[in-house]
C-alpha cells in the first residue's frame, strides 16, 4: 500500500533562518523563519506591502537579504555566482506579469534557459518544451509570440517556461492577481494539477478558494513579519491573530 | 483622396516653392551638370581613390559600425556598478560629446603623430567620427537598455541563465526597439557631420563642393547640389531605418 | 551709384576682408583687425573722409558676390581672375606677390617643381595657387603662364595652416611641399625655424586687386582714384614697408 | 572609499592622462593666457560688439528659445490628422534634418536676400541654428507626447475639457520629464555647432580661437582652449539640465 | 409617504438605438441598443473582447461608433466640439486604471475640470473637492501625488474628481480589477453609497457581489452583442441564455 509519507519523514527543501531584509531604512522583513519540505504546498497571504513578494525573491536571491540565512537543499544562497546559477536552475519562479520574453515565441521562451543552461539539445529541449506545453494545455500556442495570447495563456506558458528547467521547487507570485476573471480558473487549474503530481510550491495568492484546496500550510505575513502559520482549516476557521482575522474578513467580504 | 494622397501633393507643392526659391538665385545649371558626376563619385581621384559620395557613404558606415561597438561598450560602463568602468565610460562621453568634432579630429589627426603613429586623413576620420558618436549612441543604448522592464531581467536571472547571456538574449534584442530610432537620427547627423573630415584633406562631398564652388566662384550651385546629394542620402537612411523598425514585433504585453 | 550714396549717407565704409592672412589680415593683440589690407583700408576711409568698420565673413561668403549693401568694398588681397569678374568688380591691381615652392626642411633634394612630378603637392583651396597646381591659370590679362611640371598629386586644404602642420611632420609623411603666397609664408618660416626650406621663390606673379560689388560705377572710379593718389603719393609704398619689408605695390 | 570617491580618483586620473598627452604637444602657454580674456569676451570688438564665449551664449539662448518653439509647433503637426499641417511639418523637418547647417545658413544669408530682407550676420545665424535644431527637437517633442500614456488624454477628455487644454495642463507636463534630456543633449550640440554662424563674420569662440591660431602659427593651443570653453559650457549646461529633472516628480503610477 | 418613482416614470438619460462599431474589419459592437433612465443602476458584464468597454466610451464618445444613435438626455452625441464638451461634462467616467494626473495634486486633479471647464472660482472648486474627498472618504489625502496613494485610495479620488464635475450619469469601466483585494472593498463601499444617492450608474464589473447588491439590472455581452438583460436576482438565478450560464459559471467556480 503506497500512501504518501508523513511530512515530517520528507526531506527539508528550503529553510528561511531570521531573515531580515531593509529597502534603506524601510525595514521589510523582520526575523522571517520558514521551513519547507519536499512535496509542500505553502500559500503566502498578507496585506499589500507586507514583504510576501521579497520574502519569495529571497529564495532565489533575485532580492539579497541582510542578515539570517537562507537553504536551499542544505545550499547556503549567497553571492558566489556559479552556485547562484545553479540553485536557480532548481527554483522555478512565476510572476504576476508573467515576464514573458515578448521578442521570442512561447516555444523560444520554453527552450531559452534548457539549451543555454542546461545545456539541452535543440532537439530534446524542443520535445520537452512541447510535452510541458501540452500540460498546461496550450500545445497549439507554441509557434505564436507571447503579446498574441490571453493573459491565462501568456500564464500558463510561464509555468510551462518554469518546468522546462525540471526545477525542485516553484515559486509563484501572485499568479493570477493581473488576470481577467474568467481566465483566473484555467490557472490555479494548472497549478492545481501542478501541487497534485507532487511538486513544492510556495505560492503568494490571494484566492482564498485554491489555498483552502491545495494549502498544507498557509502563512499571513503582516508589515513584515510572519504573524501566523497554520493548516488551512485551521487557518480559515480559526485565525488565532487579530490581524489575520481582519484580513480575512476585508477579502471574502464582497464574494 | 486619401490623407497620403492630400499630404503627397503639400509635399509638391512645398517642393515647388522651394525650387522657385532656388530659381531665384539664376543658377547656372550647366556647372551643376559637369561637376555633378565628380560629386556622384563616378570617377576616382588622380590619386585613384574614391571620391564623393562613396567616400562619404565608406566613411559613415565604416563610423557607423565602430561607434555602434564604442557606444554599447560605453554604456554598459555606465551602467556598471564597477568605478573604474563607470568613470571611464562617463570621461568619455563627457569629452567627446562636449568637445566639437573638429577638435577631435585635429587632436587625432596632429596630436597621434606626436606620440608616434601617423594616421593616415581616412582613419583619422573614420576614428573622430566614432569616438564623437559612440559619446552619442552610448547614451542611447543606455536609455534604451534601462527601459527594458526589469521583470524581464528577473525572469531571465530566474532561470539560471549567466549575466551575459540575459544581455545578449533578453534584453538587447528588446532593447533594441527603442535604440534603432535615436540610432538611426544619429546616423543621419554623422552623415553631414562626415563632411568636417574634408579638414583633413578627403575628398568627399562637402569637400569637392566646396572646391568646385570656390574656384568657379559659384557657390551657391555646388553647395545646393550637395545639399541635395545629402537630403537624398538621408532619405534612404530614413527608409531603411523605417524598414529595420517595420521587423520589430508590434505588440509588447 | 548705391554703393556711393550709401557710403555718403552714412559716414563709414564697411570693408570686408579674409579673418586670417597675415601679415595682409590678422586680428592683432587689441583684438582687432589689422595687418597690410586692414591699414590700406583705413588710409581709404581717412581720405573719403569717412569711418571705417571692417567685417570679416567667410572667404566663399565674400567671393560668392551679391553684396546686397552688406559691404561696400574689399581690399582683401583677392587675385582678379574672368570669373571672378562675373560677380564683382575689379577696381584695381594694388600689389604683386610671387607664387612660391615650400618644401620639409629636412628635403635636402628637392630643387625646382620638376622634382616633385607625382608627389602630394599642397596649395590652399580656392586660390591662385591651387589652380597653379593643376595647370587651370586664367588671369584676367590673358597673359599665359608656365608650368615648370608635367604633373604633381594637388593635396587642397582649407586653411594653409594644415598644410603647414602636415608638411611639418617631414617631407613624405603627408605631404612633398606646398606652394603659396611667398609672402604669407615668409613668417610662418620665420615662427618655426628648421621646419621649412623656400625653393623657388618666384613661380609666378600673382596680381591682387580691390574688389567692389557690381553696379556702382561711380564707386568704383572714386575708389580708384583715392588709391591712385596713394600709389602716387608713396602712402602705399610705405605701408608696404611697414608690414612686408618691401615694396611690392603694383605700379 | 565610496562609489563616487573611487570615480572621481578615474576621472581624476583620466584628466592627467589627457594633460599629459597635450603637454607633449609643447604648448605655448603664455599665448593662451594672452588670448583667454579675448575668448571669453571681457572685451567688445572694434565695432563694439560681443565677442567670444558671450557671443556663442547668446546666439545659443535665442537659438534655443525659437526652435522650442518650432519644435513643438511641428511636433504638433506631425501628430496632426490635417494633411496640409502633417505635409509642412515633415517637409520641415525632413529638409532641415537633411541637409547640412552649413547649407541652410548660406541660404538664409546668401539666399534670402534675393527675395527681399537682408538680414544680417546675427538673425541670420540664429535663424539658421533653430530652424535645423527645430526639426530635431519637433521628433523630440512628438516622441515626448506620444509616450503619455494615452488614458490621461482620455481622462482629460472625458471630463469636458477642451483639446488646448488638455495639451497645455495634462499632456505637455507629464511630456517635459521625458523631453528635457534629450532636448538638454540637443541644446550640447548646438552650442558646438553655433561655431559654424563664424562664417559670417561671427567673432565667437571658435572664429576668435581659429584666427588667433593662424595669425600666431599656433593653432594647437587655440584649438585646445576653445576645446577646454566648450567642454567647460557643456558641463554647465549638463548640470542645469539635471537640475531641471531633479525637479519632476518622480514616480508615476 | 415619498417613495420611490417607478423606473419606468423617470425621464431617459441615455439612449443607445442599433449601434455599430468596427475596428478596421474587426466587428466590435453589433446592433446594440439599450436604454437608461435617471436613477438606474445598470451592471454590464461579459467575456474579455466582448466590446463593454467600447460600449461605454461611445455614450462619452471616446471611441465613435459607425451606425446606429447615442444620446445622452436626449441629445444626439456627435462630432460637434462645443455639444461634445457640455455632454461630456455631464457624464463623469471612472477608469480601470484610475488616469489620475501623475504631476497634480489629488486637489488639483479634483479641481482642474470645475475652473477650466465649469469656470467655477478657485476658492468654490477646492471647497466642493474637499467635500467630494470626504464623501469618498479620503479627505487627508488632498494634498499628495497619485503615486503616494494607494491603488483602492486612487481610485476613490479619481471617483470624487469624476464627481465635482457634478455629472448625471458616471460611467464605470472595470473600477476593481486593478486592485489589490483587500482594496476592493473599499471602492465598491463608495460606489455603493453613490447608487443609494440615486446617481444614476453604468459600471462594467465582475464583481458579482456588488451586482446582485446594487444593481437595478444586469447586461451580459458577448461578441459585441447584448446577449441578455434581466434584474439581478432573475440573472444569477435563471439566466436565459446558454452563453450567460457558461460565463457565471466560470467566474463563480474559484470563489
Ligand atoms: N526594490 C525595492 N526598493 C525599495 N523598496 C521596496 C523594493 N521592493 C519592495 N519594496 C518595499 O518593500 C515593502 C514590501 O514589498 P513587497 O513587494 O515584498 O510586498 P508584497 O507583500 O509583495 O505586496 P504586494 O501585495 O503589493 O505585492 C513595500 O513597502 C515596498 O514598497
Ligand atoms: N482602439 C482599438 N483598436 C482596435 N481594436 C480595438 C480597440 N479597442 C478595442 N479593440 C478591440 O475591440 C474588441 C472589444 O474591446 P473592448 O475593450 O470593448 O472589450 P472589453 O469587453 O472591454 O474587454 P476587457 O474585459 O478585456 O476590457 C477587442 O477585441 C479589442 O481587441
Ligand atoms: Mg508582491
Ligand atoms: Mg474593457
Amino acid at each position: 500500500m503506497s500512501t504518501a509519507p508523513l511530512a515530517a519523514d520528507k526531506p527539508e527543501m528550503l529553510r528561511l533562518e531570521g531573515v531580515h531584509k531593509h529597502f534603506g531604512s524601510h525595514h521589510v522583513l523582520r526575523n522571517v523563519s520558514l521551513s519547507v519540505r519536499q512535496g509542500d504546498k505553502v500559500v503566502l497571504c498578507g496585506p499589500s506591502g507586507s514583504g510576501k513578494s521579497t520574502l519569495i525573491r529571497c529564495i532565489n536571491r533575485l532580492v539579497s537579504h541582510d542578515q539570517g540565512r537562507v537553504l536551499v537543499e542544505g545550499i547556503e544562497v549567497s553571492d558566489h555566482a556559479r552556485d547562484l546559477e545553479l540553485i536557480r536552475r532548481d527554483v522555478g519562479m512565476v510572476f504576476q506579469q508573467f515576464n514573458l520574453f515578448p521578442h521570442l515565441t512561447i516555444l523560444e521562451n520554453c527552450t531559452l534557459a534548457p539549451t543555454w543552461a542546461r545545456k539541452m539539445g535543440k532537439k530534446d529541449a524542443e520535445a520537452l518544451a512541447l510535452s510541458l506545453l501540452e500540460r498546461v494545455h496550450i500545445p497549439d500556442q507554441a509557434h505564436k509570440y507571447p503579446p498574441q495570447l490571453s493573459g491565462g495563456q501568456q500564464q500558463r506558458a510561464a509555468i510551462a517556461r518554469a518546468l522546462c528547467m525540471k526545477p525542485k521547487v516553484m515559486l509563484f507570485d501572485e499568479p493570477t492577481s493581473a488576470l481577467d476573471p474568467e481566465m483566473v480558473k484555467e490557472v490555479l487549474d494548472v497549478m492545481t494539477e501542478l501541487a497534485a503530481e507532487g511538486m513544492t510550491m510556495i505560492c503568494v495568492t490571494h484566492e482564498m478558494g485554491f489555498a483552502r484546496k491545495v494549502a498544507d500550510q498557509v502563512v499571513f505575513m503582516d508589515k513584515g513579519e510572519i504573524v501566523e502559520e497554520a493548516p488551512p482549516e485551521e487557518f480559515f476557521t480559526a485565525p488565532r491573530n487579530e490581524r489575520t482575522r481582519q484580513f480575512l474578513c476585508q477579502i471574502l467580504s464582497h464574494e | 483622396m486619401s490623407f497620403k494622397g492630400k499630404v503627397f501633393l503639400v509635399w509638391m507643392l512645398l517642393a515647388a516653392c522651394f525650387a522657385a526659391f532656388v530659381a531665384s538665385f539664376d543658377l547656372k545649371l550647366s556647372l551643376i551638370a559637369e561637376k555633378l558626376p565628380f560629386l556622384l563619385g563616378l570617377h576616382l581621384t588622380p590619386n585613384g581613390f574614391i571620391q564623393g559620395l562613396p567616400l562619404t557613404l565608406f566613411l559613415c558606415l565604416a563610423a557607423m559600425v565602430f561607434s555602434t561597438i564604442l557606444g554599447f561598450l560605453a554604456a554598459l560602463g555606465r551602467l556598471s556598478g564597477n568605478p573604474l568602468a563607470y568613470g571611464l565610460a562617463t570621461f568619455y562621453t563627457s569629452f567627446f560629446r562636449g568637445t566639437p568634432l573638429l577638435v577631435q579630429l585635429m587632436l587625432i589627426y596632429l596630436g597621434l603623430p606626436q606620440l608616434g603613429p601617423v594616421p593616415g586623413a581616412v582613419p583619422a576620420g573614420i576614428i573622430a567620427l566614432s569616438l564623437c558618436y559612440g559619446a552619442y549612441i552610448s547614451e542611447i543604448f543606455r536609455a534604451g537598455i534601462q527601459a527594458v522592464p526589469n521583470g524581464q531581467r528577473e525572469a531571465a536571472a530566474a532561470l539560471g541563465l549567466p549575466r551575459w547571456l540575459v544581455m545578449y538574449k533578453v534584453i538587447l534584442p528588446q532593447a533594441l526597439k527603442l535604440i534603432v530610432p535615436p540610432l538611426g537620427a544619429q546616423f543621419i547627423s554623422m552623415l553631414k557631420d562626415s563632411s568636417l573630415v574634408s579638414m583633413v584633406g578627403l575628398w568627399e562631398i562637402m569637400f569637392l563642393a566646396q572646391s568646385y564652388g570656390r574656384s568657379s566662384y559659384r557657390y551657391m550651385e555646388m553647395l545646393l547640389t550637395a545639399a541635395v546629394l545629402y537630403w537624398l542620402l538621408s532619405i534612404v537612411f530614413e527608409a531603411i531605418q523605417a524598414r529595420i523598425e517595420a521587423r520589430f514585433p508590434q505588440g509588447r504585453h | 551709384g548705391p554703393t556711393l550714396d550709401r557710403v555718403t549717407k552714412t559716414g563709414t565704409m564697411v570693408q570686408v576682408m579674409d579673418q586670417s592672412y597675415p601679415p595682409f589680415s590678422f586680428l592683432n593683440d587689441k583684438n582687432e583687425m589689422d595687418g597690410f589690407d586692414a591699414e590700406v583700408a583705413k588710409e581709404v576711409a581717412k581720405r573719403l573722409g569717412v569711418t571705417l568698420k571692417i567685417e570679416t565673413p567667410a572667404w566663399e561668403v565674400i567671393t560668392a558676390g551679391n553684396w546686397k549693401g552688406r559691404w561696400d568694398i574689399c581690399i582683401c588681397s583677392m587675385t582678379p581672375s574672368k570669373q571672378r569678374g562675373e560677380v564683382l568688380d575689379f577696381v584695381t591691381i594694388y600689389y604683386n606677390t610671387p607664387g612660391a615652392l615650400v618644401v620639409s626642411a629636412d628635403d635636402k633634394t628637392t630643387t625646382s617643381m620638376k622634382d616633385l612630378n607625382g608627389k602630394k603637392v599642397g596649395a590652399q583651396s580656392g586660390t591662385p595657387y591651387e589652380e597653379y597646381l593643376n595647370k587651370a591659370m586664367h588671369p584676367e590679362d590673358g597673359s599665359v603662364v608656365k608650368y615648370p611640371f608635367e604633373a604633381v598629386t594637388v593635396t587642397p586644404f582649407a586653411s594653409e595652416d594644415l598644410a603647414f602642420q602636415d608638411l611639418a611632420l617631414g617631407g613624405g609623411k603627408r605631404l612633398d611641399g606646398i606652394v603659396g603666397n611667398l609672402i604669407t609664408i615668409q613668417p610662418r618660416i620665420t615662427q618655426t625655424p628648421d621646419k621649412f626650406r623656400v625653393v623657388d621663390a618666384n613661380l609666378f606673379a600673382d596680381p591682387n586687386a580691390i574688389a567692389v560689388d557690381k553696379g556702382d560705377p561711380e564707386w568704383k572710379a572714386k575708389v580708384a582714384s583715392v588709391i591712385d593718389d596713394m600709389r602716387k603719393d608713396g602712402t602705399l609704398s610705405k605701408i608696404s614697408m611697414k608690414w612686408i619689408g618691401a615694396d611690392i605695390i603694383a605700379k
